[in-house]
């Protein structure tokens, strides 16, 4: 018998395994930097409902243009802007006016809580002094306090995390989705360790992974993944470590269309909804793709 | 700050990087040009044995040169190690691994909290702020540093909309009551001044004026009564080899241009 | 000013880095793997007295020759045994005479253990099913109960594990401390992050090991090491994953001299006590050590 | 097993592999030559996609050729992946990641309960076992198939001394009420036989008997009284191709040989 390859196309990946109405989606990649940009355009093309966007602990365009573009009823987030580029206008916007139920949180809570979901822990336990903030207070339903059974302390939990669907990019894959980060893995590991579902998007589909690389540096290991997509630059407009940088001029236009619903409208046209996903690459240019160089890690 | 032959981002860092000591552990999250530029400073002056975190990148002593905008880029990769995420996450718990940890906000109250999160009410905001990502972790933190770029009466607040980085909490008192592991704010870089804290009352308190800027201009910008000793120094102005380093470090102006 | 290097000698590790009565001392390497044995030789030639040994989820002759020929007043461990070889001889008598006090604990216990030490963590309370074993019935210190602030159902705990001193073995290290797993890492590194003090001992010192494999793949940050030791061949008679395997016909020696506490004594006369660390290596004979070579992975 | 054309670990080794299905994750621990050879054999005929984790040296799917004694090897890690051992820790707990967990003991009882502890009460052992290791995590496993080398009396007993690998616990009753996410043990594989567990009693069973062993040959080397039904078939032997894959994986006898 023939082992099952789970290489698919953008369209056929989210139609496969993203459900139509979403309990939790998780959404990979940090600040500008690896965010699945192909899989959650196209979540936003075949108008997939979300119940609750999970993001990791700093969220960038991956969550803003859903917010912008897709129908999200609530976001468990802990940060979602643009580092040096300012805030995040959709995000911004819907939770001030109140269009997206906004279940806010701490780094630890998303980090611990992927740990919990994907280790069937009921619960962690924050160290003492993390409840000396206002999270708590204001999502009593997350945070929860527990006694520490060997001082007898009341202690601050964080809930397991453990997301429908998580949508993740990595630089390289074999077809049966082992995959490999190339830069920071941020905690989109984590996040494909806790969820139920995964879809991967990578740069490159490379057969004999293990081998090029060494097995011990392939530290996804494919039975955790549902799909794999081959996707050339589809972080942009954020980075895809060791591929390419982010486009910051891209970024700025996006921030700027989203100033109005018309020219968000118009953006969402021009880079999404008008097109297949295959074609976002040659919309965008790829001499300027191509421009998109990193100085390089050491690798 | 025309005229002069640095720019306050540039003494800001100085001022950090002066801080820092020897052998000590430092962490830092997003938009955090300023104080890589100062752990690079220390690393090459008095402290070579800092090493210092780069956010979510996870790189440990990344070499910058140059110096990027996001602490998660993967140009930080050029380091002497790298952690996982969810490993920095783990060390920032610990109470004892981290001896600084760089934090800011949209808001800074005299007690050294910082909120992150929003202006006004949370359930009905005003602005609503990017979110707090790590900021929680600064009570686990040796020393906390805060820094901001815009120093005004909306920054520097009597007390924060939303902790949701603390400081000194509510004062001495709830501070000593939660006998945590680490010794609270120790130090505020913004680009007028250099402040740290009083022993007793945990209030913000002027340590020293940037060069050219007045006392009554700091407390004019302060939104709450700073404790101003009568003898307040002027900060030391960048030495020649101290600006030659962050040059080197940053030589595309990443901090530099900030302020 | 200059980085200090942190490279020292074997003798002068041990006796700047483990005190003379240890609170609780933690050796890595897993099964008959990476035991860091230059370090536990010397410790044993040092005389130090152990107050808790922790080991690993399954420890070999790191622990039984700590127990034969050291000083170990209780033991907190999963698993002492020679894997296909048999039982542990020392562990087995030493259990079974009661001259040292077992914790006995499961795997889980020591990796939820080390994480809860790491981060600072209250406890780690277990999956739903992990206390139907017995083995709480025996350990009410270690293993307690709480509430899941959840869902109200009471829960088993994991104790933090915070060593004072670690003794770990990496492939490879930097002068500073930095370091990487060139195999697999076992529950080492998580040993590194909980203990108070970590002493490495390496097979070979590489000055510019970050730009050697690239910076992602030293993931020891030197800021967690307190000495740095060069230990060629330092492992055996266990392996060093991807340097060389083990010596099973060396480890069948041990175990037969282990049957008498005059071989045993012979044994460590022969290997410990009467030497210098520097001089195991020739005792065993170089052209054998070279022999242990293994097949190799896809590195 | 002289005369015949295969050894009886050859023979286990098929039997766990036929139990094992396409697209499911296995995981096993230390002196798991039989059962890593069974997943190979299990990945070269119907199922291609089988998964499985080779205990503490964290390797997914190593590709043997040749098998080794210790899971905890270098060799091991020619795979697909390779995960640090607390993340294959992590995914023991999850519950729903792993189907099957292969587990043994010094003694084995009727429900399934495995023993690595010790022999005699835990204060005053007779035999003080290795310890437990990974097998309190059996419940959170799909199934558990439990193997032995050593089919007698001693190893399987009425209760096990100490419980540290759970089967199906006091029985039905105590089973139920745990509302775990596995099916508890499905099958035990002997040098003498294979047997599963009856689905109302919960009590160890005689599935097959391998071949030229008699039933009440079973009955006297096992301490407890088993479930034998009526018809009990023969064990199929390894067919060419399956000991030729074997063979393969295996070249030196490393599972072979050791029953």
């Amino acid at each position: 018998m023939e082992r099952t390859r789970k290489v698919m196309s953008v369209s056929e990946a989210i139609r496969r395994f993203v459900p139509d109405r979403c309990e939790s989606l998780a959404v990979g990649g940090m600040h500008m930097h690896n965010n699945p940009m192909a899989l959650i355009r196209e979540v936003i093309r075949q108008d997939k409902k979300i119940k609750r966007l999970i993001t990791s602990p700093s969220a960038d365009i991956n969550a803003d243009l859903l917010l912008g573009g897709g129908s999200v009823e609530e976001i468990l987030t802990a940060y979602v802007g643009f580092e040096h580029l300012g805030l995040a206008p959709n995000f911004r916007r819907a939770v001030e006016k109140k269009t997206v139920k906004l279940l806010e949180c701490d780094e630890p809570f998303l980090v611990y809580g992927f740990q919990a979901g994907a280790g069937g822990l009921p619960f962690i336990p924050y160290p003492k002094g993390l409840e000396s903030n206002d999270l708590h207070k204001i999502n009593p339903e997350l945070y929860r306090f527990t006694t520490d059974p060997y001082t007898g302390e009341q202690v601050m939990t964080a809930a397991p995390i453990k997301p429908s669907v998580a949508l993740i990019h990595c630089q390289e894959a074999d077809p049966y989705g082992n995959a490999i980060f190339k830069g920071s893995e941020f905690t989109d590991r984590q996040m494909i360790f806790a969820a139920e579902t995964v879809v991967l998007q990578v740069e490159k589909i490379v057969p004999n992974l293990a081998e090029r690389y060494g097995a011990t540096r392939v530290n996804v290991p494919g039975f955790l993944v549902s799909a794999v997509v081959e996707a050339p630059y589809g972080c942009h407009p954020t980075s895809s470590h060791t591929y390419y940088t982010y486009d910051e001029d891209h970024l700025k236009v996006y921030l700027k269309a989203c100033k109005s619903p018309e020219s968000l409208g118009e953006y969402l046209h021009q880079y999404v909804l008008g097109m297949a996903e295959e074609e976002y690459a040659v919309e965008i240019g790829l001499e300027r793709l191509q421009n998109l160089t990193t100085r390089g890690v050491s690798e | 700050m025309s005229g002069k032959a640095y720019s306050t981002a540039e003494l800001m860092a100085c001022v950090m990087a002066r801080h820092l000591r020897d052998r000590e552990v430092a962490v830092m999250g997003a938009v955090s040009m300023i104080p890589m530029a100062a752990c690079r400073l220390a690393q090459e002056t008095h402290a070579p044995n800092l090493s210092y975190i780069a956010g979510g990148s996870g790189a440990v002593n990344p070499h910058l040169e140059p110096l990027v905008f996001s602490s998660c880029d993967a140009e930080n990769l050029r380091a002497d190690a790298v952690l996982a995420l969810p490993d920095v996450i783990l060390l920032e718990g610990h109470g004892k691994r981290f001896d600084v940890f760089f934090g800011g906000g949209l808001q800074i109250d005299k007690y050294g909290n910082c909120n992150l999160v929003c202006i006004g009410d949370w359930h009905h905001p005003v602005l609503k702020g990017p979110g707090t990502v790590g900021l929680p972790f600064l009570p686990r933190a040796g020393r906390a540093v805060i820094y901001t770029t815009s120093h005004n009466a909306r920054t520097f607040v009597e007390k924060v909309d939303f902790n949701s980085g603390p400081g000194f909490l509510d004062g001495p008192e709830s501070w000593a009551r939660q006998g945590l592991p680490g010794q609270g704010p120790s130090l505020v870089v913004t680009p007028l001044c250099a402040l740290d804290f009083d022993e007793i009352s945990k209030v913000m308190r002027l340590k020293s004026l940037h060069p050219g800027v007045r006392r009554e201009q700091v407390a004019e910008n302060t939104g709450f009564e700073l404790v101003i000793p009568v003898e307040v120094p002027v900060t030391p102005e960048p030495t020649p080899s101290e600006l030659a380093i962050l040059r080197r470090v940053d030589p595309t102006g990443v901090a530099r241009n900030l302020v």
